[in-house]
């Protein structure tokens, strides 16, 4: 959070046209920020496992084999069939560069 | 088979408005769907409801494919006198149905 | 646009207001947003709010100094749960830079742009939040108010009504008959009425075998129906009967001093009464101008911003938000993309097309969870549903899937808390 | 979405369940497809003339009560009451009720007199869309009067396909 704070505001100091700050925002891609409502941070212990510390590779694998139904699952599946391929890739790159 | 679901008033005052609720058990089938071979579905529904006090007709309506299954239909009347309310439901393939209950007017 | 002059310059405390100016404001002065709404969408909202623009004045404002969750709530009723544990405070946000302001929204001037608080506190701001959540909707059912509501608790916004409806299910004899009202689309928490007939049964079954629950609903149709029809068969024979619209289950009026309901084809006289009634958005929504003629809020399906009132968003139980329901779990998410867009928006740029997630777990018994899920985008003015996705837990699982999903609700439940208040 | 699909892509289960509606609780349906059928202003007002003989519609004495925004498009509850004295000399005949743009724009004709006491019928009904449902009365004079309102349909959030 202090990192995207500090950027934000570098970004705000160096600012050259209004459609410039909308870059500056780091906004998590598309549908990211819903997933964090079960899928905690590391040191929460639930039943849900964290997505942080997994690579975009495992989080991707593990999304498409939800969708496809290789990997059973509770809720995932119906979950996974609601993004595409580059949505997913989108999502896991982001997870993947959360601390 | 049919089954009817009827409120009406076993009491009322000479001259009192009664409202009568009556539900009446059908899917009311549209005629507007297909079936998964792609056949159409024919329509079943019900289309004729009268309403009779004492043998008076009171009440009539005239039901379309747009009316939600288990046809639910409310109405008034003024309780005249004691007697007899008839309720009657027809409709497609030959479906009738109906449903008496008695009033005491005083 | 900023109109205001800023005084609240302190409250943006360790960042430099050279950083903040934003080429369309004035140079010093920070964007200022204010929430209405202390609960999973506001909380939520704030937070994100602050968080995605540090050095914006973000303002919380809600009536209440401690947030009672609704989400298993239904435990709390049947004794399973403590009311305690649905507590949250607002410590953690306002360590997170956000002001919290400890008053009821009352008036909203949307051309202005500028709350106005109970307490007379105004608030100016460039975009306004709003995620007040429901009010009960007192004419909506007659015979049924504040009064009757002590004896017929709704326990459909969590706290007091709650422990009063667990007091009385505790006090009551074994034999007696509880009955609960259940009202037509919209209102909170769609699977909700049916989490807590399955508790309450699985609570008789286990201990007032006698006794039983009679469902009246307003509907023939609702969330997860096929999985709980068929565990309230396995499960509750002798202890829940549900009767829904077309078999008389629609509640026209109450009668509270003898716990009778009076439907379309006859009355029932209950020993104890769970009337949950007609619900609309809470009455700020109505006051700033942002609910229209069907008592909830229009909103834009990208950014939540009211269709009424330029300027203002709204999101969780109040917005009319398509296919989306009203749940936690929505608010949460919606609030996380609603702070995107207005976070976008404040900088100058275009918001995104966003996913929306939507989960909701109901409990059948506290180890038997189902679910119904959605994945969700906006689509010819609404938010709909993508096709393909979503849907309910399977009809055909095995009792160790609907013990995980019992454990995922709690683990949702969790993490949701956590992030949000935590 | 209800307000937005075109009657061309209401294909899925979702939509036929809501467009057509037979499904109560438990009923199995084994619909897959809904023809795409639906009516135009024009055809209601086609359907207005039947009723009236092509007479004049006056606005105004006919209420229609329905919930203004609906979430199950197969049970839209509906109450119309007429201002009338329901006399020998003055009551109403007749209540219609049509809508604009469901497959067939007639919902129900009721034929009622003074011995009625009051001018007022309830259903519910069908409602494939978000769309304008209009209530015409005829009263003992011969004359017609109507009453509309705009409905909003949405999809029935976190409802089950009972399919």
């Amino acid at each position: 959070m202090a990192g995207r704070a500090l950027f934000v505001g570098l970004m705000l100091l160096a600012s050259v046209t209004p459609g410039a700050h909308a870059a500056t925002l780091e906004l998590p891609p598309a549908g990211a920020s819903s997933c964090g409502g079960c899928h905690a941070p590391p040191g929460v212990d639930t039943a849900v496992p964290t997505l942080h510390g997994k690579t975009a590779a495992e989080i991707v694998a593990q999304m498409q084999s939800f969708r496809s139904g290789a990997q059973p699952s509770t809720v995932m599946d119906r979950i996974a069939k609601g993004f595409t391929d580059p949505e997913i890739e989108a999502i896991a790159a982001w997870y993947a560069r959360q601390k | 088979m049919a089954r009817a679901l009827v409120n009406i008033p076993p009491k009322a005052k000479r001259g009192e408005v009664i409202t009568i609720r009556t539900l009446m058990s059908h899917q009311m089938e549209t005629g507007f769907r297909y079936s998964t071979t792609g056949a159409p579905i024919p329509r079943d529904i019900i289309t004729t409801f009268i309403a009779t006090y004492n043998g008076e007709e009171i009440f009539r309506a005239e039901l379309f494919p747009a009316i939600a299954a288990n046809p639910f239909i409310t109405f008034t009347t003024v309780a005249t006198e004691s007697g007899t309310i008839e309720l009657t439901w027809r409709g497609d393939n030959g479906f009738a149905a109906s449903e008496q209950a008695t009033i005491t007017v005083e | 646009m900023m109109k205001h002059a800023i005084s609240r310059r302190g409250v943006i405390a360790g960042l430099g207001a050279v950083t903040l100016g934003a080429p369309f404001v004035s140079a010093q002065a920070a964007p200022r947003v204010v929430v209405i709404g202390g609960g999973f969408g506001g909380a939520t909202a704030a937070r994100e709010m602050k968080a995605l623009l540090p050095g914006a004045d973000v303002v919380l404002v809600t009536n209440e100094r401690t947030f009672t969750a609704c989400p298993f709530s239904n435990l709390v009723i049947v004794g399973e749960r403590e009311l305690t544990a649905q507590e949250f405070g607002y410590r953690s946000i306002e360590k997170a830079g956000v002001r919290v302001a400890y008053s009821a929204a009352k008036s909203v001037d949307g051309s202005a742009r500028v709350l106005t608080l109970e307490d007379g506190t105004t608030l100016p701001f460039d975009r306004l939040i709003a995620s007040p959540g429901i009010d009960i909707n007192w004419e909506g059912l007659p015979g049924y108010g504040m009064a009757a509501a002590e004896k017929m608790p709704h326990a459909w916004k969590a706290g007091t009504q709650t422990t009063l409806l667990r007091r009385q299910l505790e006090a009551m004899d074994d034999g007696g008959l509880v009955v609960m009202a259940v009202p037509a689309n919209p209102y909170r928490c769609p699977p909700g009425p049916y989490e807590r007939a399955s508790l309450i049964a699985h609570y008789l079954k286990t201990r007032k075998p006698k006794s039983k629950l009679l469902v009246l609903d307003a509907k023939d149709m609702f969330s997860k129906q096929r999985l709980f029809l068929s565990a309230w068969a396995a499960l509750f024979p002798d202890h829940l009967e549900w009767v829904g619209l077309s078999k008389g289950g629609k509640v026209l009026s109450v009668e509270p001093e003898s716990l009778t309901f009076v439907t379309e084809f006859g009355r029932h006289t209950a020993a104890v009464a769970n009337v949950i009634p007609p619900q609309r958005a809470a009455a700020i929504a109505a006051a700033a101008g942002i609910a229209d003629a069907t008592g909830w809020c229009p909103i834009d399906p990208a950014t939540f911003e009211s269709r009424l009132v330029p300027g203002i968003h709204v999101l969780g139980d109040a917005s009319i938000a398509g296919a989306m329901p009203k749940s936690a779990f929505s608010a949460n998410a919606q609030a996380k993309v609603c702070a995107a867009a207005v976070a976008t928006l404040l900088t100058g740029g275009t918001p995104p097309e966003p996913r929306l997630i939507n989960t909701c777990y109901s409990l059948v018994t506290p180890d038997y969870g189902i679910s119904v899920a959605g994945v969700y985008h906006p689509a010819g003015g609404v938010i709909a549903e993508i096709k393909g996705s979503g849907g309910v837990s399977r009809a055909d699982a095995p009792p160790d899937v609907r013990a995980a999903e019992a454990l995922y609700a709690k683990g949702w439940f969790t993490t949701v808390t956590r992030e949000v208040f935590g | 979405m209800p307000s937005t699909c075109k009657p061309s892509n209401l294909t899925s289960r979702r939509d036929a369940l809501r467009l057509m509606g037979a499904a109560t609780a438990g009923y199995a349906l084994t619909i897959v497809r809904v023809t795409p059928l639906a009516a135009t202003p024009a055809d209601m007002r086609t359907a207005i003339e039947k009723i009236t003989g092509g007479a004049k519609v006056s606005a105004g004495r006919v209420h229609l009560e329905i919930p203004p925004l609906v979430e199950n498009g197969n049970t839209v509850p509906c109450a119309v009451t007429v201002d009338s004295p329901m006399t020998a000399a003055d009551h109403v005949r007749a209540i219609h009720i049509v809508t604009e743009k469901n497959p067939q724009p007639n919902v129900i004709s009721c034929r009622l007199g003074p011995r009625a006491g009051r001018a007022t019928v309830s259903t519910r009904m069908r409602l494939s869309d978000t769309q304008t449902v209009v209530a015409i009365a005829e009263m003992s004079n011969g004359s017609f009067w109507s009453g509309s309102v705009n409905i909003i349909i949405t999809l029935g959030a976190c409802l089950e396909d009972l399919i």
